[in-house]
């Protein structure tokens, strides 16, 4: 059963990034190449689309435990599939706006969009997600049944 | 049930143990939340932590099989208080003063040594029960599935006489019946000392009136109970049974005696709608038909007599199983002939005073409670309103009793059984549902995530469980709903049968099986 | 009730129609039925009241059976949004449908918060006003995060996981229900995973839901997924200008990739 | 064509709720709450919306049988009931009523456990009647 969760000194968030092949996880890859600095928070899943993101992956992401989930895929007309991203943010205007409404914390929930040539912007993006979720102290769902 | 399910939702408190409502009554479950949400409080007493738990304002997880203790406990404090209906106790009991003797040793304090639970949590439940306007306790097998089962119900009778909880609207000692008819075959008979209606077989008066009615001679020595069957048919001192929809072999405690008892017999007729366990040791098997396929009459939990419709015709060369019986009985000799199943009905109130005034026109819209004694009888939705069946109502002094088997060095964990939302029974109509299976295909074994650490077994993986009578392979589910010394498992699942590991030990009275409390031990199966 | 039943009469007698779904008394329960030239002869129980069940479900699995015939069925403002969307999602064919309508109650509507009571035209009943903004939804937008957060939860932890949602409603036709995907949803255990099996309903809501509420009858623990839905609506309203079952002409937001009308500033806000 | 449904009681627990089977053309093809029952009001659980499905199961008895050398074969219904007619007679006549028990059932209907139970006391001359009640 969840329940609420309560702020935690010395906390370390667990983040699920999906990232896609093309563009996202090409930046993360970048910004490990040129060795630029972030938070270890992260656990990244490589997908081919961020379109292959259902709002039951992100969901469950937060099932689990995650306390925040960032969706990065290739800028708006980039898209290897042409038109994957459009689906990506409708699906997660909804379940942000969801999540909105039923108290769970919208802001645990981060898209955006990184090229495979913005390495430094990765590094920057993943800084400011991972100090905000850290902020927001653990999520209400970090208990197990 | 002494009251109605809908007098539920007006109760302003209820006491629910051993019941995990919301999985095994549902609709029930959900009542109890309606109540809930008008302001009623809730105490849950449950071993494991089920989902009405997070709605009780108070929920306290007693050892498996201390009920009476817990219940004592709960009595002392109302006792000692002064929260008790005084009035209630003096004009319609009896029997105080050796219940107020033994009840008087179970302190909160020696109760929480042997239940568990808080001597503090103990005196809450008896403040929030004994003083709220309406009471109203709920169980099921939790509590009667113990060979101190009929005390543990006495105990909730106690409870509910002292403090006046019961002949009224939303008050009451509510058993919650497991299958959809078994209040009907206990009121149609279907038990060894009674007729029709809980007229007792050694009664010669009753005798002589079903006599009358059945046109032929009948025996006034009980017969035996299911139990005691098996152990004659095992002596060779049954030699045929008949057994009309039921699957002993999976739903009864310790299987391979079952087997061995049901394979003694000369001969064994089964009739059923599917090839159950029990069926394939049949030596005649009768394909009858389904609620689907036929009409008549349930009786609920709450005594309410209900319509069954035929929706569509028998599958098959099957027949409608009041027809089997009455072809049966006519090929024996006995003609038995009856137009339709409203015309049995129509004999059953003749015979049967609770159901005299119960008939198919009465129960087109809406079912009736029974008693209903004549047609005129709007039916009884509460029962002891001012009397009890006996009189006065009697008060039993009764002391704790520790379950068989506790767990020991060889075995040294508790095993409790039970049911889960998805299944039903034996599984032979639910697994065999396509949707209610793919939710949940296989048994699985509940232990506690800090206990399955120390044993090195982790979710979802494969153990093995032994008890004094079996063992059985299953997948473990790491549940916080557990207590670290005890595990759960369903009991519908056959290649997992909870029951090869549960203790034959029985209720010297009901003769009910300890389904709920056996030692076990556990072991990681290595492939 | 009589005109209903003349008009039904007439849509049978003159071919129009192979029968007709409705509700039928009968033991003194009004329940669903098919009214067809065969039985003619029992019109006199078709009823038109409050209760109300699934009709369009209904029609969906006779329609499935003889794709060939052409059924009338029993509408209200509700199940005719319900008919354009069906349509739109090729679950029926558009000149095998001839709805006849009903409009609703001002009780009725008053309790759905609906926000267009009656169908395009109807044989029973009164045009009563829609309710533009439903009561219910404000006062959950009115609480602050953690009190919805704690609203949410326990009404969600009431549930029995019986599906009673998404087998009662007339838009989840999907032959794979994602809610029975055991990577996102564990089964086995009461209340299903909190909140992701009632947020992924939600979620396939968008496009969907026709605001008919009967989620929320049909479901035994009282939780108020009718709000969750209505709320689903607003955002679709919202983000995409799309009123689902309005009207016959766009596609439903999440069906098609169309062109992109979101910027992430609109998402992450 | 036909499409109707049927009222009915849950046969799954003692709960009994009230709810409707969905036929279509002699097919059962789903089960839904009556709203206007007074037990489920309108709600059931997940194996009362199931309720149909085991019905027209595929596994389902379709014909008596009766074993023969360890193995069941089809029978007719005279064969059958003619086989426990007179078993049951000649082991009552040779060992007595009580050496014969009944089963009832808790998930048949009233009048068929008031007939069971009269054919094991009226017929048999027993009262060995019992059911799963315990269990």
């Amino acid at each position: 059963m969840a329940k609420e969760a309560q702020s935690v000194p010395g906390f370390e968030p667990k983040i699920i990034a999906f990232l896609c092949n093309w563009c996202s996880y090409g930046g993360a890859d970048l910004a490990g190449v040129s060795r630029l600095q972030y938070p270890a928070n992260t656990r990244t899943i490589r997908v081919m689309c961020t379109a292959t993101i259902s709002p039951h992956h992100i969901l469950k992401a937060f099932q689990k435990g995650a306390d925040g989930v960032l969706v990065a895929g290739c800028h708006i007309g980039d898209c290897h599939y042409i038109k994957g991203n459009y689906m990506t943010i409708k699906r997660v205007a909804v379940l942000k706006e969801l999540l909105r409404f039923t108290g769970f914390q919208e802001e645990r929930l981060y898209l955006d969009w990184i090229s495979s040539a913005e390495g430094v912007r990765f590094a920057e993006v993943i800084r400011n997600f991972t100090q905000k979720v850290k902020e927001m102290g653990p999520s209400h769902l970090r208990t197990t049944y | 049930m002494t009251n109605s399910i809908a007098e539920i939702e007006n109760s302003k408190c209820i006491f629910i143990i051993g019941s995990n409502t919301s999985e095994a009554h549902p609709l029930i479950g959900s009542r109890i939340l309606k109540a809930k949400e008008k302001g009623a409080k809730l105490i849950v007493a449950d071993p494991r932590k089920i989902q009405l738990s997070f709605y009780a304002d108070i929920f306290v997880r007693h050892q498996l099989g201390t009920d009476v203790a817990l219940i004592n406990g709960i009595l002392n404090v109302i006792l000692k208080e002064g929260w008790y209906d005084r009035k209630f106790v003096e004009e319609r009991t009896e029997g105080f003063k050796e219940f107020r003797k033994v009840v008087e040793k179970y302190t909160p304090e020696n109760v929480e040594k042997i239940t568990g639970v808080r001597a503090q949590d103990i005196r809450k439940i008896a403040d929030l029960y004994a003083r709220s306007k309406s009471s109203s306790i709920i169980y099921a097998m939790g509590i009667t599935q113990h060979i101190t089962g009929v005390d543990n119900v006495k105990s909730l009778c106690n409870l509910a006489m002292l403090c006046g909880q019961i002949g009224r609207e939303s008050t009451g000692v509510n058993p919650l019946r497991g299958q959809n008819n078994v209040q009907g075959a206990c009121d149609m008979g279907g038990l060894p000392n009674v007729y029709p209606g809980n007229q007792p077989v050694s009664d010669g008066q009753m005798a002589e009136k079903f006599e009358k009615a059945w046109g032929t001679k009948l025996s006034t020595k009980p017969g035996m109970t299911l139990t005691e069957m098996l152990k004659a048919a095992m002596a060779g001192e049954v030699k045929a049974m008949f057994i009309l929809g039921e699957n002993p072999m999976v739903s009864d405690v310790d299987i391979q005696h079952v087997e061995k008892s049901l394979e003694a017999l000369d001969f064994l007729v089964v009739q059923d709608i599917f090839m159950s366990e029990t069926a394939r040791l049949a030596d005649v098997v009768l394909p009858g038909v389904s609620f689907a396929e036929k009409d008549g009459t349930f009786t609920n939990t709450e005594r309410k007599v209900k319509r069954v419709r035929k929706a569509i015709e028998p599958i098959g060369s099957s027949r409608q199983d009041w027809d089997i019986i009455c072809d049966l009985s006519t090929r024996m000799g006995y003609p038995m002939r009856y137009d339709d199943p409203s015309k049995i009905l129509e004999e059953v109130a003749q015979v049967t005073p609770s159901y005299g005034g119960i008939y198919y026109d009465r129960i087109e819209t809406e079912g009736l409670h029974w008693p209903c004694p004549n047609r005129a009888h709007p039916g009884t939705p509460y029962l002891h309103k001012d009397r009890f069946s006996r009189g006065l109502g009697l008060f039993h002094a009764i002391e704790y009793l520790p379950p068989e088997e506790l767990p020991d060095k060889e075995y040294p964990y508790f095993l409790t059984t039970g049911r889960i939302y998805v299944h039903y029974h034996t599984g032979t109509m639910t697994r065999r549902s396509p949707s209610l299976n793919k939710e949940v295909e296989e048994g699985f074994a509940e232990i506690n995530p800090r206990q399955a650490k120390e044993l090195g077994i982790i979710q979802g993986e494969r153990i093995k469980v032994f008890s004094r009578r079996g063992e059985i392979e299953i997948k473990a589910d790491l549940s916080e709903r557990m207590e670290r010394n005890t595990i759960f498992i369903p009991f519908h699942f056959v290649e997992s049968a909870a029951n090869r590991l549960t203790n034959p030990a029985f209720d010297p009275i009901a003769q009910i099986p300890e389904f709920k409390v056996c030692a076990v031990k556990i072991e990681k199966v290595n492939h | 009730m009589k005109a209903m039943q003349a008009r039904v009469r007439k849509l049978l007698e003159e071919n129009k129609i192979d029968g007709f779904i409705g509700l039928k008394m009968e033991h003194g329960h009004p329940a669903p039925f098919m009214f067809s030239r065969e039985n003619l002869g029992e019109m006199e129980t078709l009823v038109v009241g409050d209760v109300r069940y699934p009709l369009n479900k209904a029609l969906l699995k006779v329609s499935g059976q003889y794709p060939d015939l052409t059924f009338g069925v029993m509408v209200r403002g509700c199940d005719e949004r319900g008919i354009t969307e069906l349509l739109k999602w090729n679950q029926l064919h558009r000149d095998r449908v001839i709805p006849v309508g009903v409009a609703c109650s001002s009780e009725l509507a008053q309790l759905c918060e609906c926000y267009k009571p009656y169908p395009s035209d109807w044989v029973v009943g009164e045009k009563t006003e829609g309710i533009a903004k439903s009561k219910r939804l404000q006062k959950i937008e009115g609480m602050n995060q953690k009190e919805r957060l704690s609203y949410w939860l326990n009404q969600f932890n009431k549930c029995i996981k019986c599906y009673g949602c998404r087998d009662v409603c007339p838009m989840c036709f999907c032959e794979v229900c994602s809610l029975e995907d055991r990577n996102f949803i564990l089964t086995g255990k009461l209340p299903p995973e909190n909140p992701t099996f009632h947020l992924s309903r939600a979620v396939h809501m968008v496009g969907r839901c026709i605001d008919c509420g009967l989620c929320e009858e049909a479901c035994p623990s009282n939780i108020p997924v009718r709000t969750l839905y209505k709320k689903i609506n607003e955002i679709v309203k919202e983000y995409f200008d799309y009123r689902t079952g309005e009207s016959s002409e766009g596609k439903s937001p999440l069906n098609l990739l169309g062109e992109v009308t979101l910027e992430l500033s609109d998402v992450n806000k | 064509m036909e499409y109707k449904t049927v009222l009915t009681t849950c046969g799954y627990c003692g709960c009994g709720c009230g709810l409707y089977l969905e036929v279509l053309d002699g097919q059962l093809v789903g089960a839904q709450p009556c709203k206007t029952d007074s037990v489920s009001q309108g709600g059931l659980c997940i194996k009362g919306w199931n309720v149909h499905e085991f019905v027209q199961n595929s596994e389902r008895l379709t014909k008596p049988l009766i074993k023969k050398d360890g193995q069941f074969k089809e029978a007719t219904w005279d064969e059958a009931l003619d086989t426990v007619a007179s078993r049951l007679k000649k082991i009552k006549e040779e060992n007595g009523p009580d050496r014969i028990a009944f089963l009832t059932s808790a998930k048949c209907t009233n009048e068929e456990n008031y007939l069971l139970q009269k054919l094991a006391r009226a017929v048999v001359g027993t009262n060995n009647v019992d059911h799963c009640a315990r269990l």
